[in-house]
C-alpha cells in the first residue's frame, strides 16, 4: 500500500485461452473511466497460445507508483491460478473465482462466481471471462453501463460475439449484486470528477513522443517486447504523412532509418536485445557520418533468446558500449509511462542536434504497463532542430563535416542546391571524402567526441536530466535508473513512513550522464543503494567507476540490488535492501563510534583528575 | 530539364581505381545516362556498401553515402522513401551484393521501389585483394581457397527475375554505348531495377578477353515482358546476353502506396489523439 | 537399419503449438520418415532459428539447436561439416527462412551441402502474433499493418530453383502421407534439399481451406530433372502444385569435396611446417 | 636503439605498385637468413593498387622488439619517399635510392643506384625493386647466393619473371660493390651461428596455434587485416583434416562455427571490428548454449569503416561487453607475434575446457609483422579437453547442462549414443528444455557466470596469465595490452639507462582479468602509465574501475597515453610520457614535501628556542 494513498491490487489470473488478459485490461479500463487512478502490469505466457497468464492491476484514489506486491483481490479463472498465486495474497484477500473450481482456505474470504455455468446458459463457453468482469464491476460498485461502453467500444469489430459477452457481463453482474449484496471489503470511496486524464500505456507513449518530435519514418522488424512500438507508429504515422516499413530484419531496420534520416526525415527504429545486437555496425556507420538517428530498445532477458517475454534491464553496457572503434552516442533512459512521452521527444532532439545515434532503453514491464496519468504538455524546449548550412555557407566551399567549436557541423540533405556531399563510413576530411592520415584522424575522433561534451553542457542547463526526490540531503539514498523508478518512489515513502529519512535520483540521460546533478547527490551521502534489474549490477558498476574519486574520498559506499529473474522489482525487496544497507551502516558507524567513546571516556577521565589544577 | 555534360557529375576526387578496372567504365556510363536526362546535380543520391566498385559515390559530386558492407539496398530504400523526388541509385559489387548483402535483394524487389540498383560483377573480392565471390567459377583458385573453391556461382539475373524485379538487365564495361542506353532506361523505369555489369577486376581476375569471347546482345525476338522466356536466357551460361532481360511497368511504385495510405487514413493530431485516450 | 517407430523420435515435451497448427504434421511425417528410413536417434541433428516452427527441435529427442533467429542454415551446414556422417535437417518458419535468414539459402544452394532444410510456410510471423511475411498475399491486414501490406509475396519454390538447388519440393500439412514420402526422399537426397511446407496458422492466419482448394499434385507428366519446367510450374500461384519440382542427384556432395581436399594435401605435421619456417 | 642491442632500422618506401612491399619483405628475410634478428611494421596504401607504401624492418644481433622509431637507412623508390619520410631519419641516415630521383639534402649520405637504368637495360622495367634488392645485398655485405635462394623460393610459380628479376638484382649487387666498395656505415658484425630461430609473421602465428590447439574448423569472411590469417588456415588446415569455408558474412561465420563445435570440433572464425559487430548476437548464442568458440579479432582502426588498413586496439570495449544481457565471455590479449600462437591455444583451452566463447584481439600490427623468434616449444599445460559425459552420465538421466560447482558440464555431441541433448538460445533447465521460471533463470546465470570465477582460479594457478619485467617493485610502473608491449619493452630498457627505476606488466587475459597479479603490481607503484591505441583510453578505464578501491587506498595515480592515429606507439611517445609522469609526480611530491621541510624548519626552531629549560 502507498502510505498515503489506499489502493487496491488486484491480480486477474488464468488461462491465455481463457480471455484472462482480456478481463484484467478491460477491468483496468472501467476502473480508470470511474475515476481511479490505475496502473497495470501483465506477464505474457511461454506458449504461443493458453498458458497461465497474470494481469495485476491497482486502483488508487491519487496517483499510483506501482503495480504493488501482495494482492488484496485474486481472480482466479481456475485452479492453477490459485495454487500459482496463492503466495503472492496480502492478510484477508478476496478471493473471486469460478464456482466449479474448489479452493480449500479458510484464511481468506470467498466470492466464488459460477462463470462457466453462465456462459454455458448463454452456450457462449468463450464468456467465461466476461461473466466474471460483470461480477467485478458490481464488487467495486462501477456503474454497468460504463462497463458496457468500454466492452463496446473494444469489441467493435466482432459484432456477433459482442452481444453475446454483453449478455455474459450482465448475468455475472446480476449474480453477484443477489449474492453478495453486502460491501465488499475492498473499495475505493468514488472520488469526485477527477482532473482530465489519460490512459496510456508505455508503448503509445513512445509512438506520440516520437510523433510530437516530428518523426515520420520508422523501419522496424517484429519482436517481443517491442511490437506494440511498432504497431502504434503503424496506426499513427499515415495520421502524420508518416512512412512505416516493416523490414525483413534488424540491419535492414536500421540502415533504412539511416538512408531516410540522410535523405532529412526523423527517423526511427525499435527493437529488443537480439535486434540491437544486430544493430551494432549500423549504431557505427551513424555515429561515423553523423547521422541522425534514435534506437529504442524495449529490453527482454537475455543473454540470446532468453526468456523473449519477460522484463529486464540488461542491455544497459550494450548499449553503452557496444560498438568497435570508439564511435560515440546517446543513450536514456525514461523512468515512468509518461517520461517515456518526454524522453522520445528529447532523444530525437539530442539526435537531430549532434547528429548522433541516440538509443532509448525500456523494457517488457514498462512497454505493456498501462497507466494513468494527466495530459502531457509540450515539452518546453523541445524538439530541437538539425543545424542546416546557410544561403552563404552553400554558396562558398560547403563543409559538411566542417570542425567547429562544438563539433556539430552544418547538415544539409538531398534536394538542397549546392549541398551536395558526400556521407562517408570510412574516416574523411571536412567535405567527407576520405581520408586516412593520421592527423585527420585524430582530429576527427576528437570531433565526433566533442559532442557528446557539448551535449552534457546543454543538458545540464536542461537541467531535466534526472529526478530527485525524498529527503533533501538524507546520509541515505538509492539511485537507479528506468522503469523501477514507481517502485523505488514507493519504497522510499515506506522508509519514511517508518521514519527513515531518504533520497532518490533517477538520471535520465546515462550517456552522457549528468555529472554535476549525480556528484551533488553523492556529496551528501553516506551510502547509496543501486537497484536494478539485471545479473551483474550493469549500472551500479558504472556509477562505481564513474564517481570512485568521489565515492572514494567522501566515503560513500555503493550497495547494489541486483535482481534478474525477469520480473520487476517488488517495494518490498528494496525497502529489506535499504534498511539492511543501513543496518550495516549502523554496524560499522557503531564499531567507530564504540572506538571515539571509550577514547573520550578516557580524555574525560583524565580532564577530571586534572581538573583546577594551576601550577 | 537542364542541359548538361557527363562530367559535371563528376567529383575532384580522383577514382582510387587500379588502371583498365571496369568499374571506370560504369562511371562514365552513369554520368552519360545523368546528362542524357539532364537530372539535376542535387536531386540524385548515390548510395553505396563496401568494396572497390562501393567507393563509387565519392567520383560523382551529387549527393552521396559510401555505408557498410552490404547494406547499399537498405541504405537506397531509406533515402528513396525518405525523399521520393529523389533519383536514387544503389551501386556495389558482387559480394557487397550477393554475399553479405544478398537478403536484401529479393525485400527490395517485393516492394518495387523506385531504385536503380548497378552491380559491378568482377566474380572476385577485389578490395580484399582477390578471394572467390558468389559468381566466381567453381573451381577458382586463389590464396583463400589454394585448392580451388567448391561452390557453384550465383546466377544474378535469374536471381531478380525469380523474385520479381521489375526491371532486369546485364551490361559488360566492353560495350559503353550499350550500358548508356541500359541505364538511361532503367534510370526511367518506375520501380525497382537491378542490372548486373559484367565488369572485370584487371589486377586479380581479368576476364575481359572471356566477356568479349561469350557475350552478346539478347535475340531481338526477345520479348522483355515474358519473364518465363528471360529466365531460359538467363539460364544459358555458356553465352552470357547482354540487354533488358525483364520489364514490367505496369507494378505500382512503393513510394505511391505510402502516399495512398496517407490519403486514406483519417487525418489527426496529436491533440486528437490524446483526447481519445481521456479517461 | 534397426527397426523404429515413429514416437521413438518424440521428447518428453508436449509442443507449445496451438490446438490445430500446421507444424503437428510436419512433426508427425518428420518422425515418419525417421522411422522408415531407420536413422538411429543419435546420428540426427536438428538445428532451427526462432518461431512457432522453430521450436521444432525440443519435440524430438535427437540432438537439437534451437539457435537464433534466421541462422538454422548457418547452424545445421557447421553440424553437418562438423561431422558428416550425421543426418543433419534444418527447420524453421517462413519469416525465419525468408526475411532474416533469406541471405544464407543461396549459399547453401551453391555448397549443395547435405542437409534437408524444411520451410513450415504458414505466410505470417505466429510467435510475434501476426504480422506479414515475406510470402503474405499482398494487403494483408494486421496491427503491423493496419492499411494492408504493401509487398507482393516471395515464391520460395521458385528462389530455391533460381539457386539452383538440387532438391525442390512443396508439401501441406492437410496431406500427411504424402508429405512423408517426399521428406523420405528429401532426406535420402545426395545434396542440399528445400522443402516448402505450407503448414497453416490457425490463429493468426488459417489458410486451410484456402490451401484444400488450391492444391493439387503435380503433373505426372512433369520431368523432376527439367529446372526450367519446374520454374514454369511453381510460377503458377493460383494453383500450388504439390511434390517434388525438382531433382539433380549428379552434384558431388559439399563434405565429400572437403575429404578430396584433405587427400590431396600434402599431408603435414606441425613440426614439418615450423621447419620450414626455420632461417 | 635497444640499449643492449645495436641495431639497424631500415624503411623503404614507395608506391605500391613499384614492388616496395616485395623488396622490403625479402630484404627482411635475407637479413634473418643470414643470422640477423629482424622485427618489421609494414603499411597498406589506401589505394586499391599503388599508392605510397612503407615497409620498416630493423635489424639486430639479439631479439629486437619493436620496429623502430628513427629510421638509419632510408630506401627510397621514388622522390615522394623521400618527402614522406625525410622527417621519421635519425642524425646522418644513409639514404639509398633510385638515381634519378633528386634529393636536395646535406644531412645524410646518399647512396644513389640507377635501379631503373638498370632494368631497362633488361627491358623488364618492374625490377626496379630487385636491382636495389642486390645494392642492399652488398651494402649490408649479405651473402648473395642466400638472397638467390631466397628469390627463387619466393618466385617459384613465376618462372618467366624469376630469371629477369634476378639478373636485375645481380646488376644491383655490381653496380654497388663497384661504386661503393667502402665498408657501409650502418653495418652488423656478422653473428656466429646463432640459435636456432624461425621467422613468424602474427598471422601464421594464431594459425599454427589454432593448428597446435587442435582446430579443424575454420568459418570465415574476407576482412582486412583478418583475411591474412584466413588464408594461413586454408593452406595449412587440410593436412591436418581440417575443413576451411568461405562464407556469405560474418553472421554466417560465427553461427556455421557454432555448428561445427556443437558437433564435437574445435571451431574458430577470425574478423576485424565491423565483422565483430556484426558477431554479437552469435556471440551470446555461444554463451547462453554454452558452446566452445574462438573468435579472433584483428583490429583496426574505427569506428564503421574507418581507416580498414591501419592499426588500432579500438574494440575492447565490444569484445568484453559487446551483447545484451550479462553473455558471460572470455577475452585474450596476445603480446608479440610467438605470443599469438601460445595464447590461440589458451583460447581453445578455455574455450573448451568452460564451454564458452573466446575473443582474442590482435591487430594490424602485429599480424602483419615479420619477427624472428625461437621454435615455439608446446605449451606445458595446453590444449585442455571437452568435459564430456561419463558412461554412467549417459545411462542414467543425462542433463547436459547440470549444475556443478565450478558450472561446468559434461558435453556430449551428435552421434554419442544416449548423449542427445537440446542446445537452447532460450533460458533452459538442466536437460536443455526451455525453462522460463525466476528460479531456472536465477540460476542458471549465476551457473554460466560460475565459469568464469572458475577461470579466474584455474589461470591464476597457471601463473602465465601476464607478463612483468623490470625493476621489482619501482615506484613507477607502466601497464599495457596486446601488441604495444614490444615498445614498452624497449621504453623500460630506455627509462632504465638514463637510470630511472620502471617496471611493467602486460596482462594476457583481459576477462577475467589476473587480479592478484595485477594488485601485486599496484601494491608497489605510485604511479602508474597506461598507453594504448584508441582514443578514449579503453584499457585505462577498465583498470580506474576494476581497481579503483586499491588505487584510491594506496593513492597510486593512473596516467594515460591514448593514441589512435593508426600507427603503432614510438618508444619515444611512451618514454616522453612517463617522464612527464614522474615529473608531474615530482612536483606533487615536492609541494608535500615543501610543506613539510617547512613545519619541520618551524619546530626545529622551536626547540631551539625552548632547548635545554626545565621547569
Ligand atoms: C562487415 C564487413 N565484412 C567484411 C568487410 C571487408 N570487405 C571489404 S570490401 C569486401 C568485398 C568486396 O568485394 P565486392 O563487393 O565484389 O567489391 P569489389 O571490391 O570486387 O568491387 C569485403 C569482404 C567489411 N568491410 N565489412
Ligand atoms: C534477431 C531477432 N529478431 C526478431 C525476433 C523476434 N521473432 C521471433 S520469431 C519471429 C518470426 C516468426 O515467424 P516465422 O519464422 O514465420 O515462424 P512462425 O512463428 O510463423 O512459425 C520473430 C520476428 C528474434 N527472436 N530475434
Ligand atoms: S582491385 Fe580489381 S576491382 Fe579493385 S580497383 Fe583494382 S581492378 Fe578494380
Ligand atoms: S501461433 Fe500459429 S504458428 Fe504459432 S503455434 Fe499457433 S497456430 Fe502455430
Ligand atoms: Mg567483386
Ligand atoms: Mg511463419
Amino acid at each position: 500500500m502507498q502510505e498515503d494513498n489506499p489502493t487496491i491490487v488486484i491480480r486477474v489470473a488464468g488461462e491465455g485461452g481463457e480471455g484472462t488478459i482480456t478481463l484484467g485490461d478491460l477491468l483496468t479500463r472501467v476502473a480508470a473511466y470511474s475515476g481511479l487512478e490505475v496502473y497495470s502490469f501483465r506477464t505474457y505466457p511461454a506458449e504461443i497460445r493458453g498458458g497461465q497468464v497474470m494481469y495485476q492491476t491497482r486502483l488508487g484514489l491519487s496517483r499510483v507508483m506501482t503495480e504493488g506486491d501482495e494482492a488484496n483481490v485474486l481472480v482466479a479463472m481456475n485452479r492453477q491460478a490459485w495454487l500459482d498465486e496463492r503466495g503472492d495474497l496480502c492478510q484477508g484477500a478476496a478471493l473471486i473465482y469460478e464456482a466449479t473450481v474448489d479452493i480449500a482456505d479458510d484464511t481468506h474470504s470467498h466470492y466464488p462466481v459460477p462463470a462457466e455455468a453462465i456462459a454455458q446458459s448463454l452456450d457462449w463457453p468463450i464468456g467465461k471471462n466476461f461473466a466474471l468482469l460483470g461480477a467485478l464491476t458490481w464488487f467495486f460498485r462501477f456503474d454497468p453501463d460504463t462497463a458496457e461502453t468500454l466492452v463496446r467500444q473494444r469489441m467493435q469489430r466482432h459484432a456477433e460475439s459482442l452481444e453475446k459477452n454483453l449478455a455474459a457481463m450482465q448475468r455475472g453482474y446480476a449474480y453477484a449484486r443477489e449474492t453478495y449484496p453486502e460491501p465488499f471489503p475492498f473499495n475505493l470511496a468514488a472520488p469526485g470528477k477527477p482532473a482530465e486524464r489519460i490512459l496510456l500505456s508505455g508503448a503509445d507513449a513512445m509512438a506520440l513522443g516520437a510523433l510530437a518530435a516530428g518523426c515520420t519514418f520508422y523501419a522496424g522488424y517484429p519482436i517481443t517486447p517491442a511490437t506494440p512500438l511498432m504497431e502504434s507508429m503503424a496506426r499513427y504515422l499515415p495520421a502524420f504523412d508518416g512512412t512505416l516499413v516493416q523490414v525483413e530484419d534488424e540491419i535492414a531496420a536500421i540502415n533504412m532509418a539511416i538512408g531516410a534520416s540522410f535523405a532529412g526525415r526523423r527517423a526511427m527504429t525499435a527493437t529488443s536485445g537480439p535486434g540491437l545486437s544486430l544493430m551494432v555496425e549500423g549504431l557505427g556507420l551513424a555515429s561515423m557520418a553523423e547521422i541522425p538517428l534514435v534506437v529504442v530498445n524495449v529490453q527482454r532477458a537475455g543473454p540470446s533468446t532468453g526468456l523473449p517475454t519477460k522484463t529486464s534491464q540488461g542491455d544497459l553496457f550494450l548499449a553503452l558500449y557496444g560498438g568497435h572503434g570508439d564511435a560515440p552516442r546517446f543513450v536514456l533512459a525514461p523512468d515512468s509511462v509518461k517520461d517515456c512521452y518526454f524522453q522520445t521527444i528529447y532523444a530525437f532532439s539530442l539526435a537531430e542536434r549532434f547528429q548522433m545515434p541516440v538509443i532509448v532503453l525500456s523494457d517488457q514491464a514498462m512497454a505493456a504497463r498501462m497507466e494513468t496519468t494527466p495530459l502531457p504538455g509540450t515539452p518546453w524546449n523541445g524538439p530541437l532542430e538539425r543545424i542546416t548550412p546557410t544561403a552563404e555557407e552553400l554558396q562558398g566551399d560547403y563543409r559538411r563535416y566542417a570542425y567547429t567549436e562544438n563539433g556539430v557541423s552544418p547538415m544539409s540533405h538531398p534536394g538542397v542546391p549546392d549541398g551536395m556531399y558526400l556521407a562517408e563510413s570510412l574516416e574523411h576530411d571536412e567535405h567527407g571524402y576520405p581520408d586516412q592520415t593520421p592527423q585527420t584522424h585524430q582530429r576527427m575522433m576528437q570531433k565526433r567526441a566533442n559532442k557528446v561534451e557539448a551535449a552534457r553542457q546543454m543538458l545540464a542547463d536542461w537541467r531535466m536530466t534526472s529526478r530527485r526526490w525524498g529527503d533533501r540531503d538524507a546520509p541515505f539514498g538509492i539511485m537507479g535508473w528506468g522503469s523501477t523508478r514507481g517502485a523505488v518512489r514507493e519504497a522510499t515513502q515506506r522508509l519514511q513512513s517508518y521514519g527513515i529519512p531518504v533520497e532518490a535520483i533517477y538520471p535520465h540521460t546515462l550517456l552522457p550522464m549528468p555529472d554535476s546533478a549525480i556528484a551533488d547527490f553523492i556529496s551528501s551521502k553516506r551510502a547509496i543503494l543501486v537497484p536494478e534489474l539485471n545479473f551483474s549490477g550493469q549500472f551500479g558498476r558504472m556509477i562505481e567507476h564513474r564517481y570512485y574519486h568521489q565515492l572514494d574520498e567522501l566515503n560513500v559506499h555503493i550497495y547494489q540490488l541486483k535482481k534478474e529473474q525477469g520480473v520487476p522489482l517488488k517495494v518490498r525487496e528494496i525497502v529489506d535492501a535499504a534498511v539492511s544497507m543501513i543496518n550495516n551502516e549502523r554496524q560499522q558507524w557503531e564499531a567507530k563510534h564504540g572506538e571515539m567513546a571509550r577514547i573520550f571516556e578516557v580524555v574525560a577521565g583524565l580532564a577530571h583528575n586534572t581538573g583546577g589544577r594551576r601550577d | 530539364m537542364t542541359e548538361s555534360k557527363p562530367n559535371d557529375y563528376k567529383s575532384d576526387v580522383k577514382p582510387i581505381w587500379c588502371p583498365g578496372c571496369g568499374d571506370y567504365a560504369v562511371l562514365t556510363a552513369l554520368m552519360r545516362a545523368f546528362a542524357q536526362l539532364g537530372t539535376p546535380r542535387e536531386m540524385i543520391a548515390i548510395a553505396s556498401g563496401i568494396g572497390c566498385s562501393s567507393r563509387f559515390p565519392a567520383f560523382l559530386n551529387t549527393y552521396g553515402i559510401h555505408g557498410i558492407h552490404g547494406r547499399a539496398l537498405p541504405l537506397a530504400t531509406g533515402t528513396k522513401l525518405g525523399r521520393p523526388e529523389l533519383t536514387v541509385v544503389a551501386v556495389g559489387g558482387d559480394g557487397d551484393g550477393f554475399s553479405i548483402g544478398g537478403g536484401h535483394i529479393p525485400h527490395a524487389a517485393r516492394r518495387n521501389v523506385d531504385i536503380t540498383y548497378i552491380v559491378m560483377d568482377n566474380s572476385i573480392y577485389g578490395m580484399t585483394k582477390g578471394q572467390p565471390s558468389p559468381t566466381s567459377p567453381e573451381g577458382i583458385v586463389s590464396k583463400a581457397a589454394p585448392y580451388g573453391s567448391q561452390e557453384r556461382p550465383l546466377n544474378p539475373v535469374l536471381l531478380a527475375l525469380a523474385y520479381d524485379t521489375s526491371f532486369v538487365a546485364r551490361c559488360f564495361s566492353g560495350k559503353l554505348k550499350e550500358m548508356v542506353n541500359v541505364l538511361v532506361e532503367a534510370l526511367q523505369h518506375p520501380g525497382f531495377s537491378l542490372i548486373q555489369v559484367l565488369s572485370p577486376c584487371v589486377t586479380f581476375y581479368n576476364t575481359y578477353e572471356h566477356y568479349r569471347e561469350i557475350t552478346q546482345p539478347l535475340p531481338d525476338a526477345h520479348d522483355p515482358g515474358d519473364r518465363l522466356a528471360a529466365m531460359a536466357l538467363a539460364m544459358e551460361t555458356a553465352t552470357q546476353y547482354l540487354g533488358v532481360f525483364y520489364r514490367d511497368t505496369s507494378r505500382p511504385l512503393y513510394s505511391q502506396r505510402f502516399e495512398e495510405v496517407q490519403t486514406r487514413a483519417p487525418k489527426a493530431t496529436l491533440e486528437d489523439i490524446f483526447k481519445r485516450m481521456i479517461v
